[in-house]
């Protein structure tokens, strides 16, 4: 069988198991391909010119050792991880790199990235912290020189039906992830959560459209559901930061749990907002980037401008749509997780929990250092919380 | 004639050397033990029993190391980084890099010629990071501190920790013991451990060639081989690697002493 | 340490038995074990149940179930101090606050990292000092001026300890500076869970009076201890394991039993 | 002879600064007394004299959690705090800073008042919360997450952050000027709603313009530091930098002092006074201060260590020409936004891509002629840490200006070491002298 052939699953492993590997062969074909960190870069408008967006993560069985020169040892090891495999060279392969300001040490992280790698094409979009309405204008602007300077550099003109085309592309891929995720709502789900994750990478690696044929594969062969994990007493979600390694997911599936469904962002929250068509389609991708994606970096809350406050109200509108995931994924246990120093998570965990603890979900809050070697000691906590849930 | 003393107070031991004219005429080492200030006394009495000199004999005294500040007969107490640096350079004056491996810390430091500190990064205060760790596990094997270097370059198979503190190392070196792992592997794994948190250290400061090793470390020959191997190079040893930053210590005496000598002519 | 507690299903204890723990978990649980039937007078085939916990768990080749050392110590610590809010368990491993509420685990906090903030710390302090585990609680407490330990690594206070003895600072002073550089590093993590009474100190360190002590004045409050506090985990795990039998009992199920057999018995050979 | 004498501080501290530093600390106390008369307090944060003349003009005193937290580590009362708010269940590597104002806000919560045990009378209840959505996402996030124990509604300013080449293209400085502006022009409204009053335009603009003065004399001031011997040491600074930066008090009376200062530290640069006895060598220091343990400033100061410059983020913007901008909320924008992208045009220049927080420390130290540097990650505060590493790189492989990491906290006091940081320092001396030839080799100017 040639690589083209293999089917689905397999397919998925052996993208999980070498990422670049697919990117790496279009480069060579003569497609260009660009780097991007974070869900905020606006995917659909590099698709429209073209180029075949890759995403930046980290590397979870990689000491880091160069970044230490130019991060300081404490902030997000993710950050530090995914900076580190660039000035080790893994992402020479780039042809640029699209970065945006996510938290704090993700833009710091860009402005280094570019100082010390200095890529042919980078750009910045800054991202604002607020959904008001002159916030979502401010971004529009930036897509608008965004769009000019993917024409310059790529020799190409990003017309307003290609970018309709690259939306409905991944309004199409987005569904297939959905149909994957309802396969999780039996019990037993049929396809674990760390498989889902795997192919959720795979995703971030490939093209959208080659993207679309796998998981229409993997969709068929997983509703055949011969290899689906056995049932189990706890149906988890796992809410939090970036996860890219199964090896979290792996670990808790070991126990006497599923993975049902998640938050995070190599998961539901890359993938379930849509972009609605607009006129101008700038207006739908603004909508989407800044209102639509759930990533607790954006400062939300439950009435624009209220003069009184009422904290279960405001975590109704933060958090409702995880009751929404609850009950539909049929839920009975909560996994809070974040890698450490992550300040966007991290303030974000008691007010979670009060809100879980208010709608009767038990949960629990585990904060690792991105390191596969030391994901040992979560173990027992997993298992411990686990057995609380009985 | 003019002498000099250095004296560099360790954690573990204490170093002390008396050179005279740039060259070194005697040294002594002792174990620390609690006082300090005992140790540096009989450190200076074996010394200058060595030479047979009276201590006036002595014309500047410097004292450096960790228990630097209870030398009460110094003239000047000078940091330790410094001290290291020089002394390498004195002994290999090409040396731009030197890895110091102490009991209580490891530290790289970078250096231009004459021994002038360039750069440096010191490890953080966890045993797992220096010497001592070492000592730690020849310590539950039984064997002894001078032997763990040339056991550990037997091992075909190290083993990884899975923990990084020096003391459940311990027990888990106990625990592979008793799987039946042998003890080289065991303490080949010791050096690899030791050998990746200084090569952390490494990359913040980048480096330049030649490079050296020194202070207790550089007696252990696994330790030297585990750092080269990790890092693909290739270090210098100097004879004494252990007297390193007390020898630095009584040059820069020299300097010093040799100044003020002048100056009291002067005036 | 290796402890076990075989009990009945009234709870009554019959054995309980508390043996070092080395390097071989394997025999040593078996050791132990057998030690355990002897003192209960029972052969291993009328064990119903039988539940290993703590880090060793996975090394107990006849258990039929592992369960963690923090649910078995909530387990505990709740039969014996039914109102208990906040359990502290500083074994030589590890140190963990659990969060109790109607008996029930809800939340926890460990440290597994570093040995600072273990028992370990105490025994490899009290090693270096000559002076046994048992001795440490009862000198500390004559303590009028205690010391402040300034090293956070294990290793490099055992060094400071001999150092400030050395100075002449009296033992009691140093080791009260020593009970309280644990306590106050447990409480640290421990407050993370918002401390209510009942607060229950559990785990082979809370038979340190020392401790006891540093923990109560960091805390702030008062502190609850068993008789026999190393024993906690081990009766929590008895407990689950009459609660999985008498359940599977009442369903009509049984549980799935290991081979009921001792590897390396030595002396005598009871079982099977 | 000497010993019963007092020995002389090493630092030669400015006259005119106490009175400055005595504005912060009245802050507090008007707080807590317009509270008792009814008046509405705010509590807000550095957001760069963008917000706070808008508060000012609607006549709402405002204090600065921020600052509080800083005054709660000095007076000890940090560690409560801190502890409520870790077993809340907030992580203990969040900001210092926020964890001691949740921890606060929880007792505060708790009692119904003001505890009493809180240091300077404690921060009155607040009817706003103001975040910022600049610089550090504990500062959006953390007011957020107050609303566990106030019901006070949070407002979340902004600033754009533009990348240092993404700034300078077409529309890019219009657009952020016009979001700014817009942004404002909405918290304007909503202050109206909050308060049911309208807002007092011509006093915002006379606010705005004092508050603008401020910032050019201080900023003049800072000039004049360039110095040899530097007339001012980083101490003086620090306790002068906040009556600028919480434009506490009335602008009026600030004005007059920072005035008083200009003058004296003209003189010194005059008659060649420097803020150490013997300069021999001139330092940046980045971002906060250890607090509790200034002192080493002065032992520094008997080596020949003269602090410079410092700490960028708290430094006024560089002067640009807002006078004939009418409407005062462009105004704002336009000085707010200076002062994030003042040093682009060089950074873009030197291809260094972090335009704000590191490059500046590029530029100062050139402009102050520096030898060294001593940095201060925090552990807890990782807005005035992520960058210090790359700071270190550039000023040595660019700048060949030597630095020391000493690490430290913003609250938990104990973790800045300071027998290492002396240790380290003199290793540092031996550094900044090779490098002063290393710099006279390249042909850099000092
Ligand atoms: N004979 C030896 N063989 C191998 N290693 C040794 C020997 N002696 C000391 N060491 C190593 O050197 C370390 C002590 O180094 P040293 O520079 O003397 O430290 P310190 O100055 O802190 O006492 C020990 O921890 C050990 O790892
Ligand atoms: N008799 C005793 N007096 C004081 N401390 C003791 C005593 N026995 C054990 N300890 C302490 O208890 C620790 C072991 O506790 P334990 O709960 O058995 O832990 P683990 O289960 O992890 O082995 C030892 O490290 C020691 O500090
Ligand atoms: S995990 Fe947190 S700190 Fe890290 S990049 Fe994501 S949001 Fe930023
Ligand atoms: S991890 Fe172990 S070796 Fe390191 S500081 Fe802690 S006790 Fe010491
Ligand atoms: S900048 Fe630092 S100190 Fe200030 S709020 Fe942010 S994290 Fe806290």
């Amino acid at each position: 069988m040639t690589e083209k052939e293999r089917k689905g699953l397999d397919r998925v492993r052996e993208i999980y198991q070498d990422r670049a590997h697919r990117a790496k062969e279009l480069k060579a074909e003569g497609k260009q391909v660009m780097g991007y960190l974070c869900l905020y870069p606006v995917l659909e408008m590099l698709t429209a010119v073209d180029l075949a967006p890759y995403r930046i993560l980290g590397d979870m069985e990689e000491p880091i050792t160069k970044a230490d020169a130019c991060l300081p040892t404490v902030v997000c090891p993710f950050i530090r991880s995914a900076l580190d495999l660039g000035l080790k060279g893994k992402y020479d392969f780039l042809d640029g790199v699209v970065m945006a300001h996510i938290c704090d040490v993700g833009e710091k992280t860009s402005h280094i990235w570019r100082t010390y790698l200095n890529p042919s094409y980078f750009y910045f979009i800054d991202t604002p912290h607020t959904v008001h309405k002159a916030a979502q204008q401010q971004l529009k602007e930036q897509l608008k020189d965004f769009k000019k300077t993917l024409e310059s550099f790529t020799g190409r003109e990003l017309s307003l039906d290609k970018l309709k085309q690259a939306i409905k592309t991944y309004n199409r891929q987005r569904a297939l992830v959905r149909e994957l995720y309802d396969l999780r709502k039996p019990d037993p789900p049929l396809i674990s959560g760390a498989e889902t994750l795997q192919v959720m990478v795979a995703l971030m690696s490939i093209p959208v459209d080659e993207g679309i044929d796998l998981l229409r594969q993997v969709i068929s062969e997983v509703k055949e559901g011969k290899n689906g994990p056995p049932k189990k007493p706890a149906r988890l979600l796992v809410w939090g930061s970036i996860i890219d390694n199964t090896a979290l997911i792996r670990m808790i599936e070991e126990l006497e749990a599923n993975v049902v469904i998640d938050d995070t962002c190599v998961g539901s929250r890359a993938y379930f907002p849509n972009v609605e068509l607009t006129d101008d389609p700038l207006d739908g991708l603004v909508y989407r980037y800044l209102v639509g994606l759930k990533c607790p970096r954006t400062f939300r809350e439950s009435v624009f401008g209220e003069t009184k406050k009422d904290y279960i109200k405001d975590l109704e509108s933060r958090f409702g749509y995880i009751k929404d995931y609850a009950k539909e994924w049929n839920v009975n246990g909560v996994i809070l997780q974040s890698v450490r120093y992550c300040d966007i998570h991290g303030y974000e965990v008691p007010g979670l929990r009060d809100y879980l603890d208010h709608i009767g979900l038990p949960n629990i809050y585990l904060e690792h250092d991105y390191s596969e070697a030391a994901l040992a000691p979560l173990r027992t906590r997993a298992q411990a919380f686990l057995e609380v849930i009985g | 004639m003019a002498w000099f003393m250095g004296i560099d107070i360790g954690s573990g031991s204490s170093k002390g050397v008396i050179t005279e004219d740039g060259k070194l005429v005697a040294y002594h080492v002792l174990p620390s033990k609690a006082n300090y200030r005992v140790v540096a006394q009989k450190l200076r009495d074996e010394l200058l029993a060595k030479v047979a000199l009276p201590p006036g004999d002595i014309t500047y005294t410097i004292a450096t190391g960790y228990g630097g500040g209870s030398v009460p007969f110094s003239n000047q107490q000078v940091a330790d980084i410094r001290c290291c640096a020089r002394g390498i350079s004195s002994v290999f004056p090409l040396v731009r890099t030197v890895i110091d491996v102490q009991g209580m810390s490891s530290q790289v430091i970078r250096l231009k010629e004459g021994g002038q500190v360039i750069n440096f990064v010191v490890s953080e205060k966890c045993a797992a990071g220096s010497g001592r760790f070492l000592e730690v596990i020849a310590n539950v094997l039984r064997i002894d501190l001078k032997d763990i270097g040339p056991l550990s370059l037997k091992s075909k198979n190290p083993i990884t920790f899975t923990t990084g503190c020096a003391v459940f190392g311990e027990s888990e070196a106990i625990s592979r013991v008793s799987e039946g792992i042998s003890k080289e592997d065991i303490l080949a794994g010791v050096h690899k451990a030791l050998a990746n948190k200084i090569s952390t250290l490494i990359d913040r400061i980048g480096v330049e060639e030649q490079w050296a090793i020194s202070g207790g470390g550089g007696l252990n020959v696994g330790l030297i081989k585990s750092v080269e191997e990790r890092l693909g190079i290739q270090l210098l040893v100097p004879p004494q690697p252990q007297l390193i930053t007390a020898l630095g210590a009584a040059i820069m005496a020299e300097a010093r002493g040799g100044l003020i000598a002048r100056s009291e002519i002067t005036n | 340490m290796t402890k076990v507690v075989i009990m009945g299903r009234d709870e009554k204890i019959c054995a309980r038995i508390v043996g070092p723990t080395g390097a071989e978990h394997r025999r040593l649980a078996n050791k132990v074990m057998e030690e355990a039937l002897e003192q209960a007078n029972l052969s291993f085939n009328e064990i119903s149940c039988v539940i290993a916990t703590g880090y060793g768990r996975i090394n107990v080749p006849f258990a039929d179930r592992q369960i963690t050392e923090l649910t078995c110590h909530a387990r505990g610590v709740v039969s014996l101090f039914p109102k208990v809010r906040i359990a502290i368990d500083i074994g030589g491993q590890d140190a963990k606050g659990l969060k109790i509420s109607n008996g029930k685990l809800i939340d926890f906090v460990m440290n597994d990292r570093c040995a600072a903030g273990t028992g370990r710390f105490l025994e490899v302090i009290a090693a270096a000092l000559g002076l046994k585990l048992e001795e440490l609680g009862e000198i500390s407490l004559k303590s009028t001026n205690r010391v402040k330990i300034s090293s956070t690594c294990t290793v490099f206070a055992q060094q400071e300890v001999i150092q400030r003895i050395s100075e002449g600072i009296p033992l009691e002073d140093i080791v009260a500076g020593l009970h309280d550089a644990i306590a106050s590093r447990v409480a640290k993590m421990v407050k993370r869970l918002k401390i209510e009474p009942d607060v229950v100190f559990t785990g082979g360190v809370a038979k340190n009076a020392g401790v006891v002590h540093a923990l109560k004045e960091n805390i702030g409050g008062e502190i609850l201890v068993p008789d026999e506090p190393l024993l906690t985990g081990a009766i929590g795990a008895a407990i689950l394991g009459k609660e999985l039998t008498l359940k599977a009992v009442a369903k009509g199920e049984t549980i799935q039993r290991k081979e009921r057999r001792l590897e390396e018995a030595t002396f005598f050979n009871r079982g099977n | 002879m000497m010993s019963n004498e007092k020995k002389k501080r090493a630092i030669n501290r400015l006259k005119t600064m106490y009175p400055l530093r005595n504005l912060i600390d009245e802050m507090y106390q008007r707080g807590v007394e317009a509270s008792k008369i009814g008046k509405p307090t705010a509590w807000s944060m550095v957001n760069w004299w963008e917000a706070d003349p808008i508060l000012k003009a609607m006549d709402i005193e405002i204090v600065y959690p921020e600052n509080y937290g800083a005054v709660c580590a000095a007076f000890g009362a940090a560690p409560a705090y801190l502890d409520r708010s870790d077993s809340d269940g907030f992580p203990t590597h969040m900001c210092g800073y926020a964890r001691n104002c949740i921890g606060y806000a929880a007792r505060m919560k708790d009692l119904g008042e003001i505890p009493p045990e809180a240091p300077m009378g404690g921060m009155a209840k607040p009817i706003l919360l103001l975040a910022s959505g600049s610089l550090c996402d504990a500062r959006y996030k953390w007011f957020q997450a107050l609303g566990r124990y106030l019901d006070a509604p949070v407002w979340t300013v902004e600033i754009p952050h533009p990348g240092v080449e993404e700034s300078f293209r077409e529309g890019a400085y219009e657009s952020a000027i016009n979001f700014m502006v817009k942004e404002l022009g909405e918290f304007v409204t909503f202050l109206e709603r909050l308060l049911a009053k309208k807002m007092d335009w011509d006093k915002l603009a006379e606010i705005t313009d004092d508050i603008i003065k401020i910032n050019r004399l201080w900023y003049e001031i800072n000039e004049l530091r360039k110095a040899r011997p530097c007339p001012m040491h980083s101490r003086d600074f620090w306790s002068c930098m906040n009556a600028s930066l919480y434009p506490a008090g009335d602008p009026k009376e600030s004005l007059k002092l920072y005035q008083d200062m200009y003058q004296e530290v003209k003189d010194r640069v005059e008659n060649k006074i420097g803020a150490v006895a013997e300069e021999k060598y001139r330092l940046a220091f980045a971002e906060l201060p250890p607090w509790h343990d200034l002192k080493i400033f002065d032992e520094l100061a008997e080596r020949g260590w003269n602090f410079v410059i410092e700490s960028w983020a708290y430094h006024p913007p560089k002067p640009i020409d807002t006078s004939q901008v009418s409407n005062p909320l462009e105004r704002i924008a336009k000085e707010t936004y200076q002062w994030f992208t003042g040093s682009f045009k060089g950074a873009l220049k030197a291809k260094e891509y972090m335009g704000y927080f590191a490059y500046p420390y590029l530029e100062y130290a050139r402009d102050y002629q520096c030898d060294g540097a001593l940095l201060h990650p925090l552990l807890t505060c990782r807005t005035a840490t992520n960058h210090l590493m790359l700071v270190q790189d550039r000023l040595l492989n660019k700048l060949k200006i030597p630095s020391l990491v000493a690490e430290g906290d913003i609250v938990d006091l104990k973790l800045f070491d300071h027998a290492d940081t002396m240790r380290k320092a003199e290793t540092l001396e031996e550094m900044m002298d090779h490098y002063r030839g290393v710099r006279r080799e390249e042909g850099l100017e000092w």
